[in-house]
């Protein structure tokens, strides 16, 4: 079952208006090749699900300066001033979600369960309009789950089934993410062949994956 | 007068005097990073980067760089042996559960109560949370470590005036005029930069100090 | 009439044929497990052992044997190219997440609502219900393939009255007589062994069968 | 930091009355030889929190028939006739857990999450006395966290931290069990010095670890 395909045919299976999910932390493990294919694309209207909108030059930050967003779900926005100056122009709307919260939303969809109980952020803004579950006693937040039509993550090493070895701190949001679309393509910097990978070194199953690109270094 | 790095040094070896032999550590970037040069050489304490790793290293200088390994502030960093790498839900699991000893973070408030805003300022900057409530909520120990005052203007209040980042979440307050603990009564501080008077220091602060009764000096 | 071992080889192979090119399927032990030997040839099917992996191998006998590697019935077994590990969170995440595509069970009792009873019977055989619950609440389809009757009592009926191990999950029933298709109107008989007649597997059936206007040959 | 002990002084650890995790599926995974030092020590009146009670001669069944546990919460016990039988007699409270609840039960406690919200159990027996939560029209199940005073982990290779590679299929519930006890024991297969593991190929932290014991094969 070989799952590679050009970028090109690649980056044409995202519509205008589509929920996507883009893996990495300030751009590290994120698809750096698919993002410039997308701003290339001049795909818009998307809502974005992120732990960070990266840079302006770097990582997911190159489609915000392209204005290709109009909803924001991430954790942090503080090293990409254009999403700061559109959201402070109303230009588009901005949820900020605790980062744990956030992987653990993501995991959930992916995962089938209902939603998730946590403390983070019990007292501030995050928990507005959001129902609270009290466990023996204790008070939660009862966080949904978050899903995307599309997923673009990022491997080190992927083959040709879509399984993913990763390197260094690039697993971050990846791993979740890849499980939460309902369709998942996964940037390559290495593309090998199916049974090259130690099956006991894969983070990501390749049957998370629908599409593999190279990207190369 | 020291100046902004002596300041900032100052504040992050006396943050780094609180970590114990064997304690699990998150520093907050900017200031709180800094405390991982000042750990006493007779401790081994192990640091997490929230996105993704433990066995972060003090000095990415030191060691070959791998453009695949960054730490939370996304700079260039290493691994030290013994460290593991793993995904955002594992590392949120280690914080949200009770596994990390201490987290030193900075703010732009801390109240009397414990309550810490430090995520944004409305129609201004708003940076976002990241990590920071996650910490707050999970960490043992929560050690704010901060300049005292932001260009002469109190940081440390009676009540938080900007949005919070958490409720009740501080243990600690670390500056370079002192070490105060948040308490059920207040906060109480419990040493004194020698370069400071009492006075000083409670006309810099926006709440009122209740004087530890062996005040102690601060090193 | 054929013996048990040729019975549950044509319920296999019959099964074997409801799955599709690129699926991910689960085969619970017992017969369900045969399943794997009868897949087309013209297409590649991916099964998962729920105690960690995906890439189960057909038949352990075909690989060198790894002491690390069991499959979900405790028995030695083989990881093909392509496969993975993880834990037993990853592995229900896949389950209850909808990532896979069907499921083979072997039942106690199923009924015409699709309720399904499976894991034990009270005061007697409580074997439980291991990964079985989550796999009928998360499969895509569920596919009940078990002999007809046991000892010459129907174990298709109106309603089952043993403990349920889920609530309208069973898809499609695939036993020695015939294969049923599990509907809102009822229990709906697709295809039937010509070895049989409708009256016959009426007979062993505990439940009103509906007779599909183009029954099949079950071959 | 050498968390490197001898498996009499592991053993000793584990006292009357606990709540002990056993990691394992069907033995597969499970540490062997610190099951066979618990049964020699005569400690008892033990929870158990395991996936199923293995064999009458291997993994944890060995301590289900030295009698061992009041209570055992296992998602299968059906290849071991004697906890059946202690079962039936009322020798022994079992309690049944669907598997994938007890993997998600485990791994809330050794997270900070308030619960699971589950639909796998609903119109079962594994409902009752349990509150129900509606998340967008659709009902769940709220199970909660589950920890242990001790888990007894198997780990493949180990270094004196108490990093561990897994190899095969015998992760399962160890990388859980792992984060949900106030004390982890890994029975390692083989032990290696710190630094000797590969970080990329670690499935579960030396942070989570407190004492190593060496098994061998």
């Amino acid at each position: 079952m070989n799952k590679l395909i050009s970028i090109e045919e690649a980056v044409s299976k995202i519509k205008d208006g589509d929920t996507i999910m883009v893996g990495g932390f300030l751009a590290n493990g994120s698809p750096e090749k698919l993002i410039d294919a997308l701003v290339a694309s001049g795909v818009k209207d998307l809502t974005l699900i992120c732990n960070d909108t990266g840079f302006v030059d770097k990582g997911v930050g190159k489609m915000v300066v392209a204005k290709q967003f109009k909803k924001i779900m991430a954790s942090h926005i503080g090293t990409n001033r254009e999403t700061g100056n559109q959201m402070n122009s109303g230009e588009t709307e901005v949820i900020l979600v605790p980062q744990g919260t956030l992987a653990e939303q993501i995991r959930a969809a992916g995962s089938g369960l209902g939603g998730v109980l946590t403390q983070t952020g019990l007292g501030t803004k995050v928990e507005e309009g959001k129902e609270k579950v009290v466990v023996d006693g204790k008070e939660y937040l009862l966080e949904k789950p978050l899903r995307a039509d599309v997923a673009l993550i990022y491997g080190t090493k992927v083959d040709k089934f879509g399984n993913i070895y990763y390197s260094g701190s690039t697993q971050n949001f990846n791993v979740l993410m890849a499980t939460a679309a309902d369709l998942v393509i996964v940037g390559a910097e290495e593309v090998v062949e199916i049974g090259e990978l130690d099956p006991n070194y894969v983070r990501t199953s390749g049957i998370f994956v629908h599409y593999v690109v190279e990207e190369g270094l | 007068m020291m100046d902004k790095e002596q300041t900032q040094n100052f504040i992050a070896r006396r943050t780094a005097q609180e970590l114990k032999n064997g304690d699990l550590v998150n520093l907050g970037i900017g200031l709180p990073t800094k405390v991982s040069n000042f750990v006493p050489e007779n401790i081994e304490v192990v640091f997490q980067s929230e996105n993704g790793f433990v066995g972060l290293g003090p000095e990415p200088e030191e060691c070959d760089i791998d453009s695949h390994i960054v730490n939370a502030g996304g700079m260039p960093s290493c691994i030290l042996p013994g460290g593991t790498f793993f995904d955002s839900a594992t590392s949120f699991g280690i914080i949200r559960g009770g596994h990390l000893d201490a987290t030193v973070l900075g703010a732009l408030q801390v109240d009397e109560k414990g309550n810490i805003a430090n995520y944004m300022i409305p129609g201004k900057m708003v940076p976002g949370m990241g990590g920071a409530m996650d910490l707050l909520s999970g960490a043992k120990k929560v050690i704010v470590a901060m300049e005292h005052t932001a260009r002469g203007n109190p940081k440390i209040l009676s009540e938080c005036n900007l949005p919070l980042t958490a409720v009740s979440a501080v243990d600690l307050i670390i500056t370079e005029m002192c070490v105060i603990e948040v308490t059920d009564k207040g906060l109480v501080m419990t040493e004194i930069n020698p370069e400071y008077t009492v006075e000083e220091v409670q006309a810099a602060t926006g709440a009122t100090l209740i004087i530890a009764e062996d005040l102690k000096e601060m090193k």
